[in-house]
């Protein structure tokens, strides 16, 4: 049963995926890549991490996909924006990609020797063992994020607003 | 007493950068003639023998190995010699010239001259590296600054030519450091046991790593090209500096931190070394007999005679050490002259066409008289500098070679040819209209040419004290060869 | 009592005082106070030489030579030379003509040189030129007898050349020098193969071990400095600069040219006497060299009409007969005839001088004639000059040159018959010149004729001292044949005793002796009538350069095509290597090869600032190409 | 749950999505797509470490991903403020397009 | 660590300096701060502190590093005081500064994978920024832009390195994975590699090592002059940092994995980037190559990644940040008017001002590696420390490459010495006259006491 859910997560998730790739629209791609989010999400709680699936699609569901949509709206971009691609452009980039994928899964051949160390504790996912960690061990980066977010406003700040 | 020899020049210039002296000419004079009186107490002070002396030795930077270590021994004490006496006199040579910004001028010059004292007393490989380049600097732009027409292409060839094989010599050097007994250093006794304790056939790589350096540098057949462009571009001082001094670098560079370094290498290597001088000394022969600028025919000249110095070096007897030694000298201060003596011609004449000249001779018999002398110490006359050198030089590469020696002696012919062509196209026959308003030397020129042409004579007719001053080290530095070759068989 | 030792240095010191005087006062000193200067310090030396020469003389026990080093010169490892001085019987024989001819020479410049505006540096120069000639007499090693042999050559090219302005006469300049240079490698060659084979090259040292060294060695030694000779002496194949130097004033060719730096080859030869004598191969290169060169060179003189070019063609084969005495084994005779030639020629070069100053520098015999009259004195002498190279007794050339017909005539028929033809060739053509000169109709222009005037006592006395020399010159070779004692050979002898003793050569029977005499001296009549037949009765005059018929003539007068032939072979295709050199080897090869290292390097540039296009698609795509590539790398 | 499922199925679908988001950026040339291909690619490594995680029965990876989510929101906060720029002066989005720097 | 905080203290500071209407002294402040930051870092020099769980250290490696940054950057701040003063948003630009710097501090004194990629990501969002900073110049868009996109990219691959390094080991924290790999040498999946490589993609992004330096040549001559030059020194030395510290601390007991890419990488930034070098024109995009290949230098120190090679890397950033920076500032100087000047700009340049002409010369000649200059010392270490370890060809590549440097260093100051004069001159203020004479000193100083510096990270 969960492998089945995993099945039908990992499919709708590559497919949409592609979409965004190939979706000559960009608002479909934006609408694609949601799909994907939440099929990501998805996974995420059959790992046991509830709380970051949550945190997942409020994040980039709910502000970073808004933020795109704002900007090609923004930008009034239709289809005709992209200029037609040519053949060999489109099947040098699937070798390319394809090769990365090959190496990538060539790599990953040595999994199965790794034997799982203890037995799975569904809690790791939660909040409150997610928050332990964040505030105990990862206190710093967690108040360093602080300065990279504000450095990212005002960076943005400064870039958007007109002289 | 080193160091004060090594940075007294170098603080001089600082002075006179900085403080832009309106007279820079005068004072780097003075701040040169103070280094004379230092080199003569230091010859003064010197014990004929073959110990170095004077050592200074102080760590700099430990963990490359590298030791500001400095000492002088008869070797050094003559090119010390050589540079302390040909200052002055390359800096009085250019008291005529209203060069721009003079002060920069004769501050590169001084610092030239820190740098080549650098190179003559150095004990520590990679300081001498050091002096090595740093002598490359000021050269470059003196070049640079005040040197003809497309001087830009042509210093910078000469400058990357040099550069190219000196870095050769540093992979050299760095792969010996690495070999050095015990806590690496670069000191120059560690580097000779060194070299000394590698195979034959890495000898071999190290051998050819210098000697490549050392050959662009002199500059040997067919590592010359630089040459006749870069001497013809420098402004006078420029190629004084060049030809006189910096050139017996590359010799002194073959004596000292070539020979006893890799005995093996050299061994094996040494005929074909001397082969392309000796090839080299007909080959720029040849070609100075068809020039048609004066300066470039000298500078294809002293192609020529390095070519000798060289190939009598490489026969690592003695005779031929010594011979190098006396004619670095020789050279030095003939070529400085003849190059003086363009100068003063281009600067009345403002050419340097051979068939452009002729008849200076009836208006300016002071200048022939010069002219002829040092000439004549060019081309090896009895009794004149040139011989003495060319005389050992000649019998060393006999010895060794009968047949390379014979081949080396074409230079006494093919020497004679071109110079006295020279000779004859811009000072004999009838004058013409550019040089029929020729004036005679003035008071300067003669305050150059007349000490020079003393020393042509002095080193000719009695050139035993200063071979005594060198005999004992190079007797000393040929022993740590033989040894090794002894050992071998 | 002076010491000798001191005396000895002091010979070669006057003229070098003289020298560095005259030269460094450049030309505030008044003619009369440089003539004065430069003929005492010479007469001075010509004192101090016949001293030494009594002094020798006088001494009849053990070695009479004097030995003097002043310093050490050039050492390095065990290689030891000093500058320092030998006056046995030989040298001492050199320092008397080089000092009493070079003084008459110097008299007699003083006047032929005056108003000249290169007076001082003239005298300067002659002076430096018998100091280098005093050295290379005066060394007890090669090396100093080297430093003189170069040092002659120096103030031969720059006498030479010392009317500048003519490039012809610079020309010639360069080409004694460096013909000269050509020998002198040989000789330098030679001197250092002595040094290596036995590690001194001190005179005594060499010749003490000169039986130790390998004889091939030998052989190679003698004709290494043989060759030093050939340029020195002007032999076949180097000769061809000594009638060019004729451009020099007309004293430099009586002295140098003439009387003793070209001698200096028989010199060097009769020194290393020893040393021949071991190489019979090499006396055999002296043997053919010298009887060619004297063959060559007389054929030559026969079509010449320069004056002067003619003597320097007849110096060149008398050479060439001193040669021959020497390779024969005979070298007291080439000392002899060295001595006797030094007086004739001096005499009929100085004779030369004072007609061509008559006529107002004249040289071409075609243009002269009938001067008898006008120049008494001058051909009184000149005639004296010509008997004596003639060998008519009892004029010196013919002692001389009789020894050494005689010596040929013991050694082989063919050289004795080859020697007399150079002989007599010699006695045609010197007639030819006195009679074209002296004799017959006055073909010189009306204006010179008017000038025309017997030289000053300055020149005449010199040319009178000379002529008496010509002729008693030969007294001091009588021989025995004759009811002398030869001198000379005895006082000779300490120095060729080594050899002689070697070589043993062959004496001929006072009988033989006579009969070779007499029919020389008939043939010698013989040749002269037949040019004065020619010349005076019929008066014939040689034809001007255009119009020399006849292919054998022409050879001749064209001097065999010999610098043509040189010009052809050697300097032509030397510029030609050289032009060659530099354009294709220099400028395309090298140089084009350290070029292009450059060009490539801003060409490989402009190709590799086209990966960067702008473009961040592209650079993307090289990006995920590259991190492909390091994963093969680092996985694979 | 995560026993069922071997690490090897989230290891490719992690370097799948990644590859995809590779293959967007390579192949298009609109700008925002290829933010957008690039957010895939993030969420391709935040699936990956959140898979280690469980598997590792470590939270840190987890952890991790929060910072990687507040990077790529400031990163996308920043890039479309450059973007809005790039479109202001260009008037186009094309990446091909804006090459005034070359060479 | 506390300079750290002091240095975000400083940014936030600077934001808040707005509110205020603070700008007239604000640099000043700053680099008071930043000296504070400096004298703060020396204190704690010599000792080795790990701080909050791990996930800093500062060891003698990353204070003198941070030493380095922060000394660099107050004689940036000195440079560019008239890229604050004559532009608007002084504040934003000084706390992004500010920002920028903190994460470069991050970079060089990480224990921790998280750090490491936040320190990075604080550097580059605000470079970004940076970069786009002059907004009416299209040139500086495009820089922002191609920055941007392709470094958020290159951020992907270097997280799914760390993403895969992670699943293999298990730890974020640097002494962990070090200690893990160094006890399963044999057992680590094959994966893990993967991800060793894939983070070396990321950094050699961030250190613009060919093939990964495409952006960096066209960023560099896009954005203000002042922006590149803290680019070409700061950061680079950051990022240069954050490389040998995973690289040689962590990943080098799997050496064999990464030192073949690695030498690839090396051969390729040097010939390349020197290559290309000799045809530019502009000063800035020559700059631009330069550095580029003054990364290929530093990473043959990479190779030996032993005790020695720390010292021949930091040293040599040493030499090539100073001589960097003294180059930018006269270029700064030079293009007061017209910004991307060229070469020819340059012409005369020693008629007019004797001074700068010099400055720039020595700088030159130092990035040219002409000994007795700083910049030859450090390059004779990193080809010295190859020698030894037997990489001899690399080292005849990289003298070759270093000879292709002379020829296009020396063309600018052939203009300076040879041609005659272009443009007008322009007067020297003296503090710009102090900080070039400043910085020739500080020069010298490091060739005459190069083994004190040594001895800073030994």
């Amino acid at each position: 049963m969960t492998l089945n859910v995993f099945y039908f997560l990992s499919f709708v998730a590559i497919l949409s995926a592609l979409m965004v790739v190939f979706s000559k629209n960009p608002v479909y791609s934006v609408l694609y890549l949601i799909i994907t989010f939440f099929c990501i999400a998805g996974h995420y709680v059959l790992l046991n991490a509830q709380f970051l699936a949550a945190v997942h699609v409020i994040v980039y569901a709910g502000a970073i996909m808004v933020l795109f949509l704002y900007v090609i709206m923004l930008l009034n971009l239709n289809e005709e924006a992209e200029p037609h691609k040519t053949t060999v452009l489109k099947i040098t980039a699937t070798i390319c990609a394809g090769l990365l994928m090959i190496m990538l899964v060539g790599s990953l051949k040595g999994t199965e020797q790794m034997i799982r160390q203890q037995p799975a504790d569904a809690g790791i996912g939660l909040v409150k063992s997610l928050g332990k960690v964040m505030f105990t061990e990862f206190l710093l980066p967690f108040e360093i994020t602080s300065v990279l977010l504000l450095a990212a406003m005002v960076g943005a700040v400064m870039l958007g607003k007109k002289e | 007493m080193t160091v004060f020899l090594i940075f007294f020049p170098l603080l001089a210039a600082m002075l006179i950068f900085i403080a832009r002296p309106a007279n820079a000419k005068v004072w780097a004079f003075a701040a040169s003639l103070i280094e004379v009186a230092a080199s003569i107490v230091v010859t003064t002070a010197f014990v004929r023998n073959e110990e170095v002396q004077f050592i200074i030795n102080i760590p700099w930077i430990e963990s490359l190995g590298l030791n500001f270590s400095v000492g002088i021994d008869g070797i050094s004490l003559l090119m010390v010699l050589l540079t302390t006496i040909l200052v002055p006199l390359i800096i009085l040579s250019s008291f005529k010239h209203a060069y721009n910004r003079a002060s920069t001028f004769y501050g590169l010059i001084l610092t030239m001259q820190m740098a080549l004292i650098g190179v003559f007393t150095s004990l520590d490989g990679l300081l001498f590296y050091l002096f090595w380049e740093a002598a490359l600097i000021p050269i470059y732009f003196i070049c640079l600054i005040w040197g003809g027409e497309d001087r830009g292409r042509i210093t910078l060839k000469f400058f990357i030519y040099t550069l190219a094989g000196s870095l050769f010599m540093l992979v050299g050097l760095v792969y010996l450091y690495y070999h050095t007994p015990g806590a690496h250093t670069f000191d120059i006794q560690a580097l000779y046991e060194a070299g000394r304790s590698l195979p034959a056939a890495e000898q071999s790589l190290i051998f050819w790593a210098m000697f490549v350096a050392f050959a662009i540098k002199m500059p040997v057949f067919p590592f010359h090209t630089w040459q006749p462009d870069t001497y013809t571009v420098a402004p006078a001082q420029g190629t004084m500096l060049l030809s006189g001094i910096m050139l017996k670098m590359g010799i002194y560079g073959v004596i000292r931190w070539l020979i006893p370094v890799v005995p093996s290498g050299v061994e094996q290597w040494g005929f074909t070394a001397i082969v392309i001088s000796v090839a080299g000394i007909v080959y720029a022969s040849c070609i100075a007999l068809v020039q048609k600028d004066f300066k470039r025919l000298i500078a294809y000249s002293s192609i020529a005679h390095v070519g000798l110095i060289s190939a009598g070096t490489f026969t690592r007897s003695t005779l031929g050490v010594q011979g190098a030694m006396i004619q670095m000298l020789s050279h030095g201060v003939v070529v400085i002259g003849l190059f003086y003596i363009i100068e003063i011609i281009f600067e009345r004449t403002q050419t340097r066409r051979l068939s452009n000249l002729g008849g200076i001779r009836n208006v300016a018999p002071a200048l022939t008289t010069v002219f002829v002398i040092v000439m004549l110490g060019s081309v090896a006359l009895p009794l004149t500098s040139g011989f003495v050198g060319e005389f050992l030089l000649i019998n060393s590469l006999f010895q060794y070679q009968a047949i390379v020696g014979a081949v080396a002696g074409l230079t006494i012919i093919l020497g004679a040819v071109y110079m006295l062509r020279t000779f004859q196209k811009s000072m004999s026959g009838e004058v013409n209209a550019l040089t029929g308003v020729f004036t005679d030397l003035g008071t300067h020129e003669k305050l150059v040419l007349y000490p020079i042409v003393i020393i042509v004579l002095l080193l000719g007719i009695y050139p035993g004290p200063l071979l005594e001053i060198s005999e004992p080290a190079v007797a000393n530095l040929l022993k740590i060869y033989s040894t090794y070759s002894a050992s071998l068989k | 009592m002076v010491d000798i030792k001191l005396l000895a240095s002091l010979v070669p010191l006057f003229p070098l005082l003289g020298f560095l005087i005259i030269a460094l006062s450049a030309k505030r000193l008044s003619e009369k106070i440089t003539s004065v200067l430069a003929c005492g310090v010479i007469l001075l030396s010509f004192i101090l030489s016949i001293i030494l020469f009594t002094h020798l003389a006088g001494t009849t026990s053990g070695d009479p030579a004097i030995r003097v080093s002043l310093f050490n010169w050039i050492s390095a490892g065990n290689f030891h030379s000093s500058i320092s001085f030998l006056v046995d019987p030989l040298s001492s024989l050199m320092l008397l003509i080089i000092t009493g001819v070079g003084f008459l020479i110097h008299v007699y410049a003083t006047g032929y040189m005056h108003g000249d505006e290169g007076f001082s540096r003239f005298f300067s120069y002659l002076n430096l030129f018998v100091f280098f000639m005093l050295l290379l007499v005066m060394g007890s090693n090669y090396l100093v007898m080297f430093v003189g042999w170069e040092g002659v050559g120096l103030c031969s090219y720059l006498l030479i050349g010392f009317w500048f302005k003519n490039q012809a006469y610079n020309d010639a300049a360069n080409k004694a020098f460096i013909m000269n240079r050509v020998g002198d490698l040989g000789m330098l060659l030679g001197i250092i193969l002595i040094f290596v084979n036995v590690g001194s090259i001190e005179y005594s040292d060499v010749f003490a071990g000169a039986t130790t060294i390998d004889p091939s060695t030998v052989t190679a030694i003698t004709i290494l400095l043989f060759i030093g000779a050939m340029g020195k002496s002007a032999q076949l194949p180097l000769y061809t600069w000594l009638p060019d130097a004729m451009a020099g004033p007309t004293p430099v060719s009586a002295l140098i040219h003439a009387a003793t730096m070209v001698t200096a080859g028989i010199y060097m030869v009769a020194r290393n006497n020893l040393l021949y004598s071991l190489s019979p191969l090499a006396m055999e290169l002296i043997v053919v060299v010298g009887l060619a060169t004297a063959l060559f060179a007389a054929t030559i003189a026969l079509t010449q009409n320069d004056i002067k070019k003619v003597l320097a063609y007849s110096t060149v084969s008398q050479l060439g007969l001193m040669f021959l005495a020497l390779g024969l084994g005979s070298f007291s005779s080439g000392i002899f005839h060295m001595a006797t030639h030094a007086f004739f020629k001096a005499l009929l070069f100085l004779g030369a001088g004072s007609v061509i100053h008559a006529l107002g520098n004249e040289q071409d015999i075609r243009k002269m004639g009938g001067l008898k009259k006008y120049l008494p004195l001058t051909y009184f002498t000149f005639l004296v000059g010509v008997l004596a190279i003639s060998g008519i007794p009892p004029f010196s050339g013919f002692f001389s040159k009789d020894e050494i017909l005689a010596a040929a005539f013991a050694h082989s028929k063919p050289v004795y018959l080859l020697a007399v033809a150079a002989s007599l060739l010699t006695v045609f053509y010197m007639f030819r010149l006195i009679f074209l000169t002296f004799f017959g109709n006055e073909r010189a222009g009306h204006d010179t004729m008017h000038h025309i005037h017997e030289s000053p006592k300055s020149m005449t006395i010199p040319l009178v001292l000379l002529a008496v020399l010509s002729f008693a010159g030969g007294l001091a070779g009588v021989p025995e044949a004759l009811g002398g004692s030869h001198w000379l050979n005895a006082f000779l002898s300490p120095v060729f005793s080594p050899s002689q003793g070697i070589l043993a050569p062959h004496h001929l029977t006072h009988t033989t002796e006579y009969i070779l005499m007499a029919i020389v001296v008939a043939c010698t009549l013989g040749v002269i009538a037949f040019a004065y037949s020619r010349y005076v009765s019929g008066g014939h005059v040689p034809r001007p350069d255009g119009q020399i018929t006849g292919g054998l003539h022409r050879v001749l007068y064209n001097k065999y095509y010999v610098d043509q032939f040189y010009e052809l072979t050697i300097i032509k295709p030397l510029y030609w290597i050289s032009q060659k050199l530099e354009a294709v080897v220099e400028r395309s090869g090298i140089d084009g090869l350290v070029n292009l290292s450059g060009k490539s390097i801003v060409s490989g540039s402009n190709v590799a600032r086209h990966l960067q296009n702008g473009r961040i698609g592209y650079y993307i795509f090289a990006m995920v190409a590259a991190i492909v590539l390091i994963l093969v790398l680092g996985l694979i | 749950m995560i026993n069922t499922i071997p690490l090897e199925y989230y290891i490719w679908l992690a370097t799948a999505l990644f590859t995809i988001g590779v293959l967007g950026v390579l192949y298009r040339r609109n700008a925002i797509i290829i933010f957008m291909c690039i957010e895939l690619m993030l969420n391709a490594v935040n699936l990956l470490m959140v898979a280690f995680s469980s598997y590792l029965n470590d939270s840190s990876g987890q952890v991790f991903v929060f910072f990687i989510m507040a990077v790529a929101a400031a990163e996308v906060a920043v890039g479309l403020a450059i973007l809005v720029l790039m479109y202001r002066n260009t008037k186009t989005i094309d990446i091909n397009v804006l090459n005034r720097l070359k060479w | 660590m506390n300079a750290l905080f002091l240095i975000c203290g400083l940014g936030v500071f600077s934001l808040v300096a707005e509110i205020v209407n603070f700008k007239r002294g604000l640099i000043m402040v700053m680099m008071a701060g930043l000296l504070t930051a400096g004298i703060l870092v020396i204190i704690d020099f010599g000792t080795s502190t790990l701080h909050f769980s791990d996930m800093l250290m500062f060891d003698n490696f990353s204070l003198a590093f941070s030493g380095l940054i922060i000394g660099v950057s107050i004689f940036w701040l000195w440079m560019s005081y008239d890229y604050f003063q004559l532009q608007p948003h002084v504040t934003d630009r000084a706390a992004l500064i500010l920002f920028t710097i903190a994460g470069a501090v991050i970079m060089a004194s990480f224990n921790n994978m998280a750090m490491l990629f936040l320190g990075i990501e604080i550097l580059s969002i605000s470079l970004y920024v940076l970069a786009g900073s002059r907004k009416e110049s299209l040139n500086s868009t495009e820089a922002a832009f191609k920055y941007f996109l392709m470094g958020s990219f290159a951020t992907g691959f270097l997280l799914m390195g760390i993403a895969l390094v992670y699943g293999a080991t298990g730890s974020f924290d640097i002494t962990k994975i070090a200690a893990f790999v160094a006890t399963h040498d044999t057992a680590l999946p094959a994966f893990f590699y993967a991800g060793v490589l894939l983070m070396l993609v990321g950094l050699a992004f961030k250190i613009s090592a060919v093939p990964f330096h495409f952006w960096a040549p066209d960023v560099y001559e896009g954005s203000p002059t002042v922006i590149t030059a803290f680019m070409s020194t700061v950061v680079k030395i950051a990022a240069i940092a954050a490389f040998y510290r995973i690289f040689a601390l962590c990943f080098s007991s799997v050496q064999a994995t990464w030192i073949t890419a690695l030498q690839v990488i090396t051969v390729l930034t040097l010939i390349v980037a020197n290559l290309t070098a000799v045809y530019q024109s502009g000063i800035k995009r020559m700059l631009a190559y330069s550095s580029v290949g003054h990364v290929g230098y530093i990473l043959l120190g990479f190779i030996a990644t032993d005790t020695g090679s720390t010292g021949a890397v930091f040293y040599y950033l040493n030499a090539y940040a100073i001589a960097s920076l003294t180059a930018f500032t006269v270029v700064h100087e030079l293009e007061r008017d017209t910004p991307n000047i060229a070469i020819q700009r340059f012409n005369g340049l020693f008629k007019k001002s004797p001074f700068m002409a010099v400055a720039m010369t020595l700088a030159l000649l130092s990035l040219a590696g002409i000994p007795p200059l700083p910049g030859f010392f450090g390059k004779y270490m990193v080809f010295a420390l190859a020698i030894e370890h037997g990489h001899t060809g690399l080292v005849i590549v990289a003298i070759a490459t270093s000879l292709i440097g002379v020829y296009y260093y020396f063309r600018v100051i052939i203009a300076m010495f040879f041609s005659d004069s272009a443009g007008e001159n322009t007067p020297l203020t003296w503090s710009v006259k102090l900080l070039i004479a400043t910085l020739t000193i500080i020069s010298i100083l490091l060739t005459v006491f190069a083994d004190r510096v040594l001895n800073l990270v030994a």
